[in-house]
């Protein structure tokens, strides 16, 4: 039978999170680098106490639509209707503004665990990389080093960081195949390949399915061993 | 050393590596190593679908082209060309190694001077010269979900290649979950070797001779199935 | 509190990003925070090649689109929509932060809530807020050759934001190398801060009354250059 | 002034490379994904007591150039001329012939630290990326274990993992810019993405430097700031 990960709606690709789940969901800051549709259906799905792991913690659908975003959905939907019991997240509120997160920390409605971005970055590849645990420099003097082991290594004192193990990664790429090969498309990469594959099963929410062997070889991001599930961003607008 | 040596005819590389072949599940990614395991790829049972990774950092290539056909530039671990093949892609090194370590591989299949008991893994340390290549070995034996081991059941000398413990630089402790050899199956358990199927030919108790430790028959234990 | 402010004329935001700018060297490669420092990118010296990272994974953009005129996805790290521009690459969140940790930078620019004079950093926790993001902030201060932070001298109230010791959360002990202000050009050395450049019309005892820690006049102290 | 990373010959690229340094060579086993022109010049320099950091230890040009290979030195040239003192390597002898490596180290004429792949890959990525050390579970119970920390994480253990650094990395690429962006061609990327950035100093030998914006921004795998030096092969073969 031919290899095939394509799931035809992305209520059936997140059917088995449970509540409890922990959940990486890619992108950065703005929605367009987001699985908006994977966590419309994951909030749809009305799962609680869910932990997640994200770079950020959402701007809201409002934001976005204003801006004109065909699937405004971020964090702020899993924030706002009381998915998380917990936040694994490098920049959760922001300068400008009060968001939905923020309210809800301050309420003592949800826990934080705050990481420097690299270090985020590098603890969910670990997980995907078989790395038990790594030393890095980046918050030695700061809040960061409480509770962690240190060490010294050639002269220069090092914090002992561990990966994050998910159930499940939520990402968002440009476009991908049936093996699970993914594209991105500009700064709309960035934690997106990284957690592809850190989770024990990766969803992949594309713009465009493309057949097998349209996507250069040389340019693929993510290899398919790392993806699970594939399922595509509807053409049209979806029904407000 | 075992005594009395069957003198029965043996499976040779091209059916071991059919027999090696048929764990592959559809979907499976595999990693064959150098000589018998790379001939494996050329036996996927008709209609399964399954992607080949080769550490040197390619995930889906196609058959192995004939000797000077082939673009250098796209070869499997072992040197030889593959061919382009639709979903195939390329990658560094970290990141091929990132796929073996981090239990991405659903099977591995390698070769190997000696395995024990326990599913311990010899397979570097050239004996007789007292040098080796570890390779890319550790790591898949450390990191695929299922590793398979194909190897003649015994030394041209007739010595125990299946033994209670290594005696050569161990590449792994207990990593072997199969071994396919060329008159028996036998599936490393945690309660010790479990010989699953016979050459055709071949008894268990010819199979017992030509093994150290203890196997333990299973129930329906049969011919190797080669079709 | 510093007592008796000065009244005189402060750079605004604009040159303070042209001062940092001037720090660019032909082929640095850059980081540029939220806010000044972003601004900066408009003021590269005439004839001089400078690429800039965002850590969101992009080196080599161009300029900053007019709102609502850029590709979504072809942002910096401030959610701003930038120009494509010939050599620019993407890459992965954690590709991203191996150039920085790495040490691959070789100057990040960013704003602050306080600097010591020993050179440690406070920028991710507001202050009246008790909460904070601390983002790339860290990674950055911990890993960039050269740190500059631009910001105003004081506070909004007149408090130091140049002090003794930090009493906000800590980015990084030690990262900072240069601290770019709306009065002053100040260098942190192994001996302390070293005054090296004075806005217009302002003096170093101006800027002294304005500062915590005992300021090193530089022997050549001049006059912001601007031009 | 205008960035430009490219350096006229391989000579030049190499000059200051001295005596004792530490070099990475990118590549992997066939001499097509190997840096063999500065392989070529670094011998040519008279350089001795090299530590080298490689995949393999060479073949040698004859095996190369039987099969046609235009540029056909691999790291046989800098063992069989005695300029190795130590070699980290993860392939270094052929379980089909003896190397000249091999020849030297039965003689005892050069050390040798042997590395499993994966682990070299991600010692060299980790000197890189600023890791100051890894836990990794290959090599437990084996050899490789000697001397290192173990530490269990989650109920496995692990060795503790040092970054490899060095002076110099040498590498082969298929097409860069002045800025010292890099792709490469199928099977031949390896270790050259993984080693760019990771010595003090990068020198990338390609087939072909190409305008500044001619690569794919998205298909550029190892971006110019890993990359010092950049020195294209010659077009037409090198007299014998």
């Amino acid at each position: 039978m031919p290899v095939n990960k394509i799931v035809a709606s992305f209520d059936e690709a997140v059917a088995d999170i449970q509540d409890g789940a922990v959940i990486m969901v890619g992108g950065f800051g703005t929605v367009v680098s987001m699985p908006s549709c994977l966590l419309e259906a994951l909030d749809r799905k009305g799962v609680k106490n869910l932990t997640t792991v994200s770079n950020s913690s959402g701007f809201g659908a409002d934001v976005w639509r204003m801006q004109g975003a065909k699937f405004p959905e971020d964090m702020d939907i899993l924030v706002r209707n009381g998915r998380i019991k917990k936040a694994i997240v490098s920049a959760p509120v922001s300068a400008m503004y009060v968001n939905n997160f923020e309210k809800l920390l301050r309420a003592g409605k949800v826990e934080i665990e705050m990481v420097p971005q690299g270090t985020l970055a590098e603890r969910v590849r670990a997980a995907k990389a078989g790395i038990g645990g790594f030393y890095v420099p980046v918050g030695i003097g700061t809040v960061i080093e409480e509770g962690k082991e240190k060490k010294v290594i050639d002269g220069r004192e090092y914090l002992l960081e561990l990966p994050i193990k998910a159930d499940f990664a939520l990402i968002h790429a440009y476009k991908g195949d049936r093996w699970g090969n993914l594209i991105y498309r500009g700064t709309s990469r960035t934690f997106n390949p990284t957690m592809a594959g850190a989770a024990r099963v990766t969803i992949a929410e594309v713009d465009e399915i493309v057949e097998l062997g349209e996507l250069d070889p040389e340019a693929i991001v993510t290899p398919g061993v790392y993806v699970d599930r594939v399922v595509a961003r509807p053409r049209e607008c979806p029904a407000p | 050393m075992s005594s009395e040596i069957p003198k029965k005819e043996r499976l040779d590389r091209q059916i071991m590596a059919l027999r090696v072949a048929k764990e592959f599940k559809d979907g499976n990614v595999v990693n064959l190593g150098i000589g018998i395991p790379g001939l494996a790829a050329n036996f996927v049972p008709a209609g399964r679908e399954v992607i080949f990774h080769s550490e040197n950092g390619v995930l889906g290539y196609g058959e192995i082209t004939l000797p000077g056909e082939g673009d250098l530039d796209l070869v499997n671990a072992g040197g030889q060309t593959v061919k382009r093949a639709p979903g195939m892609c390329f990658f560094s090194h970290d990141e091929s190694f990132s796929i073996v370590r981090g239990g991405h591989l659903d099977i591995s299949v390698m070769g190997a001077y000696q395995v024990s008991e326990k599913g311990d893994l010899a397979n570097y340390m050239v004996p007789e010269r007292q040098v080796g290549t570890i390779g890319g070995a550790m790591d898949l034996a450390f990191g695929a979900k299922k590793l398979i081991i194909v190897m003649n059941h015994t030394t041209k000398e007739g010595d125990y290649r299946i033994v209670k413990k290594c005696h050569y630089h161990l590449t792994a402790p207990k990593c072997v979950d199969l071994i396919i050899t060329d008159i028996a199956v036998i599936e490393v358990t945690k309660k010790g070797l479990v010989l699953k199927e016979v050459a055709p030919g071949w008894t268990p108790e010819d199979v017992q001779k030509l093994t150290e430790p203890k196997l333990i028959v299973a129930p329906h234990c049969r011919e190797i199935e080669l079709m």
